[in-house]
């Protein structure tokens, strides 16, 4: 992504004065749980778990396949309603999806009827923003795609793909960004370069990200703050800060501190999996 | 030196698989062609049962320019196609919105259903003796029988094809902000539309193999009843002709079908162009 | 030398060949040949029956017969099956109120075609000089017109017996008949054909097909009563429908049938072979046929031969 | 406490979206019966066109029981089940290994898949006129009309199984030391066997649909050839309850190949027990 | 998988005697390209590459995608024949696939119309083995799978899979064991079970093993040496010794020679995916 050159500054500055301000992007998850299926033949996915996302950080949800990752992201985004407990971004109660909050899918979320120029101009239009243009103009800019704007979803790569997706869901400036395994079907070199492009990208929007995934590594790089969660049932096990220092590079991977806090992620996922095991096996 | 690129060039493109292939097909038409003209001029073959491609030429120019039984043979193709074409354009009209609803609601499909299941392995042939009854053997009986042979085929695959979207892509839209109506302008419908168009093609496949039952009761014009009547006549040379003008027919209707799709939806055109990554 | 089976094509249509059939009369004179029976249609079909060489014996109206000859199919006519009278009639709707042909114009008319009444329709008009194109001339077989007729979908239709009858009892009114052309000049019947191959094979298995069914001629012209039983029987109709079914009907005795007027004798050519001509050359004009009729051709058809060998 | 219990059992069962479905579906079923029942009771119908079920009904007796034009309503179907199931077996035995050799080699399809591709789209009934002409009106030219309806369908799925054979398949089980006919045994045949029997499925489907085609040519016996010959006489009771007979036969047949799918090929009922890793 | 109750020692032994033997199972790749497709538009997947693995060696090849590992692996199976240079294992050249080079694919190699034991049967059958059925169970117990006997693959998780595949490979006593990214399709927690497992099993057979990987980590766990490719065109461009003792565990991720040996991989990969991402955009 080329955020180098930006040509319309002032759209960016005008705009980021909403979004980026450090008062937007507040989320409280309180109590929640949510139980899919009816009576015995229920899944508690996510059990009693409260969060607090502050304005502007940049958490990663870590854990493993099936603990409740998507489904507590999905009732930040409004596409699942908790069973008990409540979500507000902002104060406001979560009710349904909105353009205030972003998503970004692991992959397949473009829609192959339209190209890169009308996939992420469609959140401008919804929104009735007014500039929609200049805004898809800008964002198209933003991920180095303004070569692609004709291009269909198919002819892009998929780390291209991902691309455009973040683009799509910051068309709407929203205050938070959520990310559902983002990279996780990228290669491993490419998945590195989407990370820091990442970063680079919201270090200019300053949005609050919520971020999942089971890559221990990729949330030691990017978060702020690392939510561990484990499975059956699904809740939060540990929350551990990140001291290193931003900007990160990918060469950090061997520092102490990098160290030290992936080897405290291992641990509790560990232990977690080995209580999993025995609770399958017995 | 001209002659030797061009040579070259004629080699290259002999040997590029998919001109191998198309060589080999025409290779194998042409036997079989001269494998017809064989028979009919040693009379190996009996010309009243297999006349000549001479005998088809002439059946063909004739029925072109005097007609066959008071109309030309553009007459007998424009009959059928139009009873084709108006019976398959009512049946989308009514099947794509049913099975839209059908796909979107599960109240409807079960309410719709058990009859779509039942009629449609149905012979057509079988269905337009009540047909007849009920509508008279005019142009309505005719059209009724392609309209139903249509239709299941357009149901089935739009209900298929709204059940089959990628959730991801309304989910992803909704929160772009995305009314319902929205949801179905940008999602629903674009994202059906290849499926449709797919099940539109074996369906107006299907309503032609219906063709000519439809118009061996009470016609006097169409392709399906020139050979119909020819046969009665023992005029063979008409009714392969008839056979060789209705194959193709067929195959271009198919042929502009796919690309009415490629033009309403041309993302489906679209291919990779970068590996991976 | 004798046939393992003997395969009759008889037509859907009421004649002494359904006598023959009833009584067994070609199996008493062929002891030891299986005889099998294959109800046939209507002329187009027995014409494919004859070229898929799926019978021995058959029957043809004089318009396939013409098709079947023209082109070149391997058939002799060896017998007159019936002539056709009143059995055949254009029926009209009487509250259509139509008066004369000319009356048609613009209306629905329904024949089958390739058949009988389909050459009598187009000749009626062109004797009156009208055009066929005037009005809508659609191809129906006999049932569908019944049911078309009972829908109101038709006017006017040239068919026969037993959906005729039917469609009398319902606002129609007889016009024109079978007979009423034939007197003008346009005979109609149906002659008994047998497989070249066959008759080359076993020629005194041929006179006994003839001798079997000249014994029926006799049995329906000697017993009309008895007749009447075994047709309603055949066909599965009332009694009073057979019997006024086999009045529109004319049989004519083997002995009569090698006079001027059918047949012939082989040396001089018969009645029949005028009307297969001018048949053929009907539908040539027609384009039905892509030759006109040759009278050496419909000549060589008819072979009188077999019926005199048993008519002294 | 035994009622309630099985009431609250009631109410659960009804409550589960599939049988909720069923009930749905019977009940459109019930009330589309119950208009017909209506219409014919209050006279708003013409009985001579659609006569109420009762009158079905004693159709469907009488038929079972005294027959109709000579044979039982077994016999008809019987007749009809034999000629139908005799040339699918037939374009079966063909189309199979036609469809191996064409899916194997690029070369048999290139000879073959023109014919296919130009005779598949025509109408049987088109068809069936030049077979008449060809056979006869006998038993020879209805098989071959069903046998051709079968053909391509069988060659169209078995050429795209064997294409879509997972090569991984392929290569592992070279690996393990497999000839090229063992490759065959094992893997080829086993692997193209679901795609072969869903076309299958289809074909036989389509067989169906030209029944009645191939019988309204100088049969006398068939389902096909009641339903035809009854509508003639405009006995409407005998041509609904033959259609009934049609639709439930045609329900029936595909029943049995998806039985039969499933005894030869049972892996395919294999569900996966776990969800992931 | 439980390696620990095996019931039929006895076979193991006799056979692990022929198989395990330090002997067998020398790989000499020399000199190999393979060029896909003619004249201009031929790619060169993998160019001039040699490559000698010993007896009993644990080979890891690491590289980005597309740089031609599975290539090099599949001219080792026989699946592929060098445009030039050749392959030899035990002194023998390759010229097909057969059974002395049992091959794990990623994923959906198993015969979905086979059941677990049948899948593992196939190899013996194929090969005569006159102890079939017995060879079966030995190989059905060892991967822990007895339960899951007359399962089909479509019943069984992706780890149960990939256990059936090893065992399936490993039936016919192949004298090199060829893997190419088998757990690639797991998750990443049920990866390092199958990863530990693996090494047990290896432990016990001794077989050659290649293991094409894109994984850093997995490749530092795993081998005794490791080959790191580089695209466009493939080749090899390091090889590192693993100096981590046997056994193995996940823990030593935390050790510093894991960790050093770990950055020398990645600053190979780091410099040649720069390198490519350059020649791309030139
Ligand atoms: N719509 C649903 N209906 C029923 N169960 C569901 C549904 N969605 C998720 N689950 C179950 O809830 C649990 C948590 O699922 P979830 O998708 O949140 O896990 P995850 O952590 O995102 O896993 P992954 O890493 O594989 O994406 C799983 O056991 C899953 O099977
Ligand atoms: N059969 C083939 N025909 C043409 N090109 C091929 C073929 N197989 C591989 N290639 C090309 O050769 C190159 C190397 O491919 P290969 O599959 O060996 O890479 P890889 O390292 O295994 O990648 P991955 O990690 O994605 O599996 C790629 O550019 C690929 O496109
Ligand atoms: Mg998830
Ligand atoms: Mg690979």
């Amino acid at each position: 992504m080329s955020v180098n050159q930006m040509p319309t500054l002032s759209i960016a500055a005008a705009k980021s004065s909403k979004a980026g301000s450090q008062s937007r992007g507040l989320i409280e998850i309180d109590k929640v749980s949510v139980v899919f299926g009816k009576g015995d033949q229920g899944t508690t996915a996510v059990q009693e778990t409260s969060l607090v996302v502050e304005p502007g950080q940049f958490v990663c949800i870590l854990g493993p396949s099936g603990c409740g990752k998507s489904t507590l992201l999905n009732s930040v985004a409004g596409y699942t309603s908790p069973t008990t407990g409540s979500v507000c971004v902002d104060g406001e109660p979560v009710v349904g999806p909105g353009p205030d909050r972003g998503m970004v899918f692991q992959q397949y979320s473009l829609l192959p009827w339209k190209t890169t120029f009308e996939n992420i101009a469609l959140g401008p239009r919804l929104v009735k923003d007014i500039e929609a243009t200049k805004t898809t103009e800008y964002f198209l800019d933003m991920v180095g795609l303004t070569k692609y704007r004709n291009h269909y979803p198919a002819e892009l790569s998929g780390g291209m793909q991902q691309r455009v997706g973040i683009a799509r869901a910051l068309a709407t400036f929203p205050s938070v960004l959520l990310m559902d395994e983002p990279f996780g079907a990228l290669d491993a070199q490419t998945r590195l370069v989407m990370q820091e492009s990442l970063l680079e990208v919201w270090s200019q929007f300053g949005t609050t990200v919520v971020f999942v995934t089971h890559d221990v590594d990729e949330s030691v790089f990017l978060a702020d703050k690392i939510v561990v969660m484990s499975a059956s049932p699904g809740k939060v096990v540990a929350e551990f800060d990140n001291p290193l220092p931003r900007p990160r590079s990918q060469d950090m991977a061997t520092r102490p501190d990098y160290i030290a806090l992936k080897k405290q992620c291992l641990d509790v996922i560990r232990a977690e999996s080995l209580r999993a095991f025995e609770l399958q096996n017995s | 030196m001209t002659f030797r690129r061009w040579l070259a060039t004629l080699t290259q493109m002999v040997q590029r698989p998919e001109n191998r292939r198309f060589i080999i097909s025409s290779c194998s038409v042409l036997m079989m062609f001269g494998a017809w003209v064989f028979v009919t001029k040693t009379g190996l073959a009996n010309p009243l049962f297999l006349p000549g491609p001479e005998a088809i030429y002439l059946a063909f120019v004739d029925a072109l320019f005097e007609g066959y039984q008071g109309s030309t043979l553009l007459e007998h193709v424009g009959t059928s196609l139009f009873r084709i074409l108006s019976a398959f354009f009512l049946a989308c009209l009514v099947g794509i919105p049913l099975g839209v609803a059908m796909g979107m609601s599960k109240t409807a499909h079960a309410i719709f259903n058990p009859f779509i299941e039942f009629y449609r392995p149905l012979p057509p042939l079988g269905l337009y003796t009540l047909l007849v009854m009920w509508l008279g053997i005019g142009e309505s009986s005719k059209l009724a029988l392609l309209f139903l042979a249509g239709l299941p085929g357009i149901i089935i695959a739009t209900v298929q094809a709204v059940k089959d979207i990628n959730p991801t892509y309304v989910l992803a839209t909704k929160s772009l902000g995305a009314s319902r109506m929205e949801l179905i302008r940008e999602v629903y419908l674009p994202g059906a539309g290849p499926t449709i168009l797919t099940g539109m093609r074996i369906s107006l496949g299907f309503v032609y193999t219906v063709l000519v039952a439809a118009e061996i009761v009470a016609a006097t014009a169409g392709i399906g009843w020139m050979i119909w009547d020819a046969a009665k006549f023992l005029l063979s040379d008409i009714v392969i002709m008839g056979l060789i003008i209705l194959g193709l027919t067929g195959i271009a209707l198919d042929v502009i079908m796919r690309l009415i799709g490629f033009a309403l939806m041309p993302w489906t055109r679209a291919t990779r162009q970068f590996s991976k990554s | 030398d004798k046939p393992e089976t003997v395969t009759v094509g008889f037509l859907n249509l009421v004649n002494a060949q359904l006598v023959t059939k009833s009584l067994g009369l070609v199996q008493k004179e062929m002891p030891g040949v299986e005889i099998k029976y294959i109800k046939v249609g209507g002329g187009g079909d027995m014409l494919r029956a004859i070229a898929g060489d799926q019978i021995d014996f058959g029957g043809l109206g004089n318009p396939p017969a013409a098709i079947g000859v023209t082109r070149g199919l391997p058939i002799q006519g060896i017998m007159v099956l019936n002539m056709l009278d009143y059995v055949e009639a254009l029926a009209v709707r009487t509250s259509a109120g139509i008066k004369s042909l000319k009356d048609l114009k613009g209306k629905t008319i329904a024949a089958p075609f390739g058949s009988t009444t389909h050459y009598l329709l187009l000749n009626a008009l062109a004797d009156e000089g009208i055009d066929p194109a005037s009005m809508k001339i659609i191809d129906l077989r006999p049932n569908d017109i019944a049911l078309a007729w009972s829908r109101g979908d038709i006017d006017a239709a040239w068919f026969w017996e037993p959906a005729l009858g039917r469609v009398l009892e319902d606002d129609a009114n007889l016009f024109n008949t079978s007979g009423l052309m034939a007197a003008r000049g346009y005979p109609t019947w149906d002659v008994g054909v047998v497989m070249n191959e066959f008759a080359e094979k076993y020629p005194d298995y041929v006179t006994k097909f003839l001798k079997a069914e000249c014994a029926g001629i006799d049995y329906w012209l000697n017993n009309p009563a008895e007749t009447a039983v075994i047709i309603a029987k055949e066909l599965g109709l009332d009694l009073d429908d057979a019997t006024r079914m086999m009045k529109g009907t004319e049989m004519v005795p083997c002995a009569k049938q090698l006079t001027a007027q059918y047949i012939g004798t082989s040396e001089k050519d018969g009645g029949f072979v005028d009307t297969l001509v001018s048949t053929g050359n009907f539908l040539y004009e027609q384009k039905r046929l892509p030759a006109a009729a040759s009278v050496e051709k419909m000549s060589n058809f008819i072979r009188p031969e077999y019926l005199e060998s048993i008519v002294k």
